[in-house]
């Protein structure tokens, strides 16, 4: 059954998805696709002199060698020192450049905190970070995996955040965060992107987007975890247990009436991200149902369990609970319902094509 | 479209917005509407700086000058502005600028083309000298410097988004250089002849960011980049040199790829000459400006805290006449 | 009217404060002192000759200056270099020493924050971070305020995060703080330090504290703002609306548990904290409602304006509503009353006397 | 209490509380209890390492040798033993192995006291030779290699806090040396006659931290403190004058107080001697290892990836060829 058709039966007869149409949401399996960032950054800087990528030691690894093979005198290549990296991003800045700062999420982050925060955010220039491999899609362990980033940045005033959720996402949004004054920072998945979204779907910052509607539980998601929950959602749904699902890709500013509409319509929220349940998605609607007074219970899908280890992204995935099976436990017992939570079948995709774990 | 088109537009159009402004533009929930934040909102002119908001701004630059005896009298004005701004809370920065104040007369009076070049201030700390020597240059009412630290005021203790007259300002130190490089590389990508100056701190030598920039600045060989360094000895916990040793200083800048000028940051003429225009050889080039702590405030004598002075009873005065005015302005 | 002796008739005949006795609060207005924390470390380290201290060019500043003239083998300057200084740290609690780093707390946890998050908070070791001046206490604009290091703090696993009320909880901070295992941030005001509380007063880590109880709304106060939540408890307990306090010294791990009681027992709740509502005790407050599904309403008061200026404290703590008629206004909404909330008297105290704004 | 029975009361407390655990030890409603993290609490040993699990562990340590023949033989197994983990996945960390191989066989065979001396394996993902100079050294056993990189496996491709028999270990690159600095410095302040050793790679000298740590460590003359920096002259994006211009090397070390050995990293007579005690005069010194990417795999020849290699068919009988053993061992 898939999102698009939306009308294949229910498994338990009891409920279906409600896909919403404008989403256009592509059938599973999903297809994949490779460079969609850099493909679009050579576009942008192609019709706009003022962009310059600025690289890190990670030319490669962050789809900016088309830049850099392309348009060389829009790429600066600043070596593996990111607190001087954010410096020269300013200086550029403040010169009248777009800048587009390219590094692993966790060292766009974590390394230069300071910098972004004094020289980039507070000053409210226009520089956009682009931090790869987020989460424990980074095979390369603690030191690798930008399990707080999400944190960091929204810690900032001023900062944008998005987290993208698939390849038609990641072209919009380099055109959105271009053409959004001020910084931002945008967190890209490494590697084969899915193509989640067909041609008609529009991404917006800082709108979320319903995927489902109608549910009886309300999964908000964002970046990797968003297909996760759209699977969650059919598992979900042919158990019996009908889900909305709202495509989160801006983490500040949160869409708050989005996420009170949520609270709204659904016995339950459940959050889904792939990043520590501290600071990041999860508390961002803490946050808003706090403040609203709504009795709403939420239920948190990230990570929990501190520090991971070096080991590929599947593996990590369902060790910490990010997978398709923790989001229908926690969309699960947050609707009440008893007995075990169905599980997701193992669907084996050939390559080039994208399943969430 | 051009770049040098785009560039323009883009910079017009950070102007409307008041890109620069320290408030916050979080989610509405979190924005108080026309709260604290709304007053600060200066524009930024197209050399990156801010300029003075009306009612403080100088009336207009002085032509610049490069005789020895001006440039002197210049610093002397420039500690005497510094000692009364000090006087305002009884304590503050005064080392700092009897330190810095023949480097700031030379730049702000005879090097500085005001609204072409660029100037990062690293270290925050030093306003103080930048708001006096932007009196002397024309650019700031006298008039302001009675604010300076004063609640609310423009003219804060340690340089914010808000000040006048300077672009990028950094209190967190150790930044500077980088934002310095930053603009040197843009001018350098757009064919631009204009100098950036990054005026520095020797503590600023301890934090890993120098080097990083340093090390950046050299292989992108931005020739048109100088910092200047007021090698004063001294950081808040004392002598620098008690604190970690940071010598041989011109040695490591040797070896991080620059050109080292070494002078008597207290001799006009020395710090003139050091900052000519720089050899086209591609090296970005450092003045290592080597001063004394309350240099030309004798009569304050030594022994006190340098990097935060405490002016005690009869110092203001005692001040005030080491730096009496010589000659005509 | 104080709160020991409680007994003072209410403004409005309505209502009084009800103190906790076990509380020890003492009565308006407080003393201050100096140098709580330089005490009480160098008694530690006179008793324990495995701690060491750790400076990076503010000694005086950070009271250390005690330690380095009495103890000089237990004390190493580190010189202006944040990052080292965190390695530094790390190397000598793995060679078994207990170590407190000291400097102002914007430059603790922003320049290295990915070294204490992988040399010290990742591998769990003995290492106190000691953070001065926080939020708008420091006149130094916001290069100098340390307005998310709580915010950077809580977003590591294994990191303790403790904000103090007074000098009493200082000095008891200090030997808590080396009793319990692993990496821990402090932060402290510096100069003048309150003394709200008396010798029977008992700081607990992660313990939250009542100091008054059975109000309508409950406020839930952190470090400096704990003073300020108590005479905000004054006046609008002398306006008619009897108000709770909450003592909540450890942000990280939070004290689930009294969080809960106070939504229990509360129309609604406020926060009070000198740091951005994000990332801190409102946050941590927020998302413990928020999980629990808690229908009690949640104002948060802290810094919501951004980037503030180089002035001085009282100055800033009034324009961006961090003073007690701020708390006052906050609760009274909160409660849902109508009508401009009861403004506080301006109190001057002498020196060696402490008023929060 | 004397400070080292009390240093060792907490080494003993920081053992049974397997302190350095990588796992979470936040609120209540964020622990799950017996989660993943439950089987990672390796006990710290007394001189900082991670003892290896039972069953991965080697046989115990071999004598130590000064043979420069047993040497080039050990650096010879090292890159064999790399070549085969490498293979597991078809790409890795192989360059860093053929450029460190003689480095690590001298100091785990020659140098290091294991179980006494400190070492820090700063970039973490050269954690590969480490596991093949555990093996040579007898402390690791052979048959764990076959687990390298394998998902759960105790022999991850970057080192994490349960890799076993290093103390720190470092993926975010330019912290090893301040880790270094601060073990020196607690054994210097113990009067420990113990020696530190920071292994660390050419680009980490592009992160600032590492020039804050030189100035620390000469500084408070640490002389019993050693770096190796493997200047293989490659990094990410390529070779490293492309990137950064970090030389001259030598007199960026000099210039911030170190004494420095500059040598070829494959003779493993030239490094042995750079290694030997420090001179008295307190300064830390630095072995600056010149090597050669892929030097010993000559068949696989040049212009691949170096930083990460991936190996083409035919490629892994050709390196294994290559690093045939050639006498008894
Ligand atoms: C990153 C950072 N760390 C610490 C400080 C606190 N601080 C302010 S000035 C200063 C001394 C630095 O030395 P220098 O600027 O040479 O001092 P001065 O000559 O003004 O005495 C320090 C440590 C800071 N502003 N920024
Ligand atoms: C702080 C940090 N920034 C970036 C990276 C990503 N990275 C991993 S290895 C590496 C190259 C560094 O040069 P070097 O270690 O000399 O490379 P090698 O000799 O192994 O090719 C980079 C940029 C990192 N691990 N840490
Ligand atoms: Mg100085
Ligand atoms: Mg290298």
């Amino acid at each position: 059954m898939t999102a698009r058709d939306g009308a294949a039966p229910p498994a338990h007869g009891v409920s279906a998805l409600h896909p919403v149409a404008a989403a256009d949401l592509l059938p599973f399996p999903w297809a994949t696709t490779t460079k969609p960032y850099g493909t679009a950054l050579v576009e942008l800087a192609r019709a706009r002199p003022d962009v310059i990528a600025l690289g890190a030691d990670l030319t490669r690894q962050t789809e900016t060698d088309l830049v850099r093979d392309e348009l060389p005198r829009q790429f600066v290549n600043v070596g593996m020192a990111e607190q001087n990296l954010m410096g020269v991003a300013s200086g550029l800045a403040r010169a009248g450049r777009c800048v587009f700062v390219h590094t692993f999420g966790v060292f766009a982050t974590r390394r230069p905190f300071e910098q972004v925060a004094m020289q980039i955010a507070y000053p409210r220039l226009d520089v956009k970070i682009v931090g790869f491999m987020p989460g424990l899609s980074s095979p390369g362990g603690p030191s690798h995996q930008a399990v707080d980033d999400v944190a960091l940045m929204r810690a900032l005033p001023n900062m944008t955040v998005v987290d993208v959720a698939d390849a038609t996402e990641v072209r919009q949004a380099v055109a959105l965060l271009a053409e959004r004054e001020g910084p931002c920072y945008l967190r890209l998945k490494r590697g084969e992107v899915p193509v989640l979204f067909g041609a008609a779907h529009r991404l917006a910052v800082p709108a979320a987007q319903w995927l489902f509607e109608g549910g009886e539980v309300t999964v908000l998601a964002s970046g990797m975890l968003v297909a996760t929950a759209v699977r969650a959602a059919q598992v979900l749904s042919d158990a019996g247990l009908p889900v909305s699902v709202l495509n989160v890709p801006t983490l500040e500013p949160i869409d708050r009436d989005a996420v009170l509409a949520a609270a709204r319509r659904s016995a339950a929220v459940v959050t889904a991200e792939n990043h520590a349940v501290a600071g990041g998605l999860g508390t961002a609607v803490a946050e808003v149902l706090a403040e609203a007074g709504a009795g709403t219970p939420l239920r948190r899908v990230g990570i929990r369990d501190g520090y991971a280890q070096a080991s590929s992204a599947p593996w990590l995935f369902r060790r910490h609970g990010l997978d398709v099976n923790a989001v229908v436990a926690a969309a699960w017992s947050a609707a009440g319902r008893r007995g075990d939570p169905p599980t997701a079948a193992d669907v084996p995709v050939e390559t080039g094509r994208y399943a969430p774990v | 479209m051009q770049t040098s088109q785009i560039l323009q537009t883009r910079a017009d159009r950070a102007d409307r917005a008041g890109r620069t402004d320290g408030g916050n533009a979080r989610t509405a929930q979190t924005v108080r509407k026309g709260g604290p934040m709304a007053d600060q909102r200066p524009a930024v002119l197209r050399d990156g700086t801010r300029p003075a908001p009306a009612g403080i701004a100088g009336p207009g630059a002085r032509p610049p000058t490069t005789d020895p005896g001006e440039l002197a009298a210049t610093a002397r004005r420039i500690r005497r502005h510094a000692v009364e701004m000090v006087a305002i809370a009884g304590m503050g920065y005064l080392g700092q600028a009897t330190t810095s104040a023949e480097v700031f007369a030379v730049l702000y009076r005879a090097v500085l083309r005001h609204g072409v070049d660029r100037l990062v201030l690293s270290p925050g700390h030093y306003v103080i000298t930048h708001y006096a020597a932007a009196v002397e240059a024309g650019l700031l009412d006298e008039r302001a410097l009675a604010t300076y630290g004063v609640d609310g005021s423009w003219l804060e203790s340690i340089s914010t988004e808000r000040t006048p007259l300077v672009s990028a300002t950094c209190g967190a130190l150790g930044q500077g250089l980088s934002v310095g490089a930053g603009l040197a590389l843009a001018d350098a990508l757009a064919d631009a002849e204009r100098r950036t100056f990054v005026f520095g701190s020797d503590g600023e030598m301890e934090e890993g960011q120098t080097w990083e920039a340093a090390m950046f600045a050299a292989h992108h060989r931005l020739g048109r980049l100088t910092a200047l360094f007021d090698c004063n000895g001294s950081q808040v916990d004392g002598p620098v040199a008690t604190v970690t040793t940071i010598e041989p200083v011109a040695d490591k800048w040797r070896s991080f790829g620059w050109t080292v000028h070494e002078v008597d940051g207290h001799d006009v003429g020395a710090v003139l000459a050091a900052l000519h225009p720089p050899p086209g050889d591609g090296r970005p080039s450092v003045v290592l400006a080597r001063t004394r702590m309350l240099h030309g405030l004798g009569s304050l004598g030594d022994g006190r805290d340098a990097h935060f002075v405490t002016l005690g009873p009869g110092d203001v005065e005692r001040a005030l006449e080491d730096t009496e005015p010589v000659g005509p302005r």
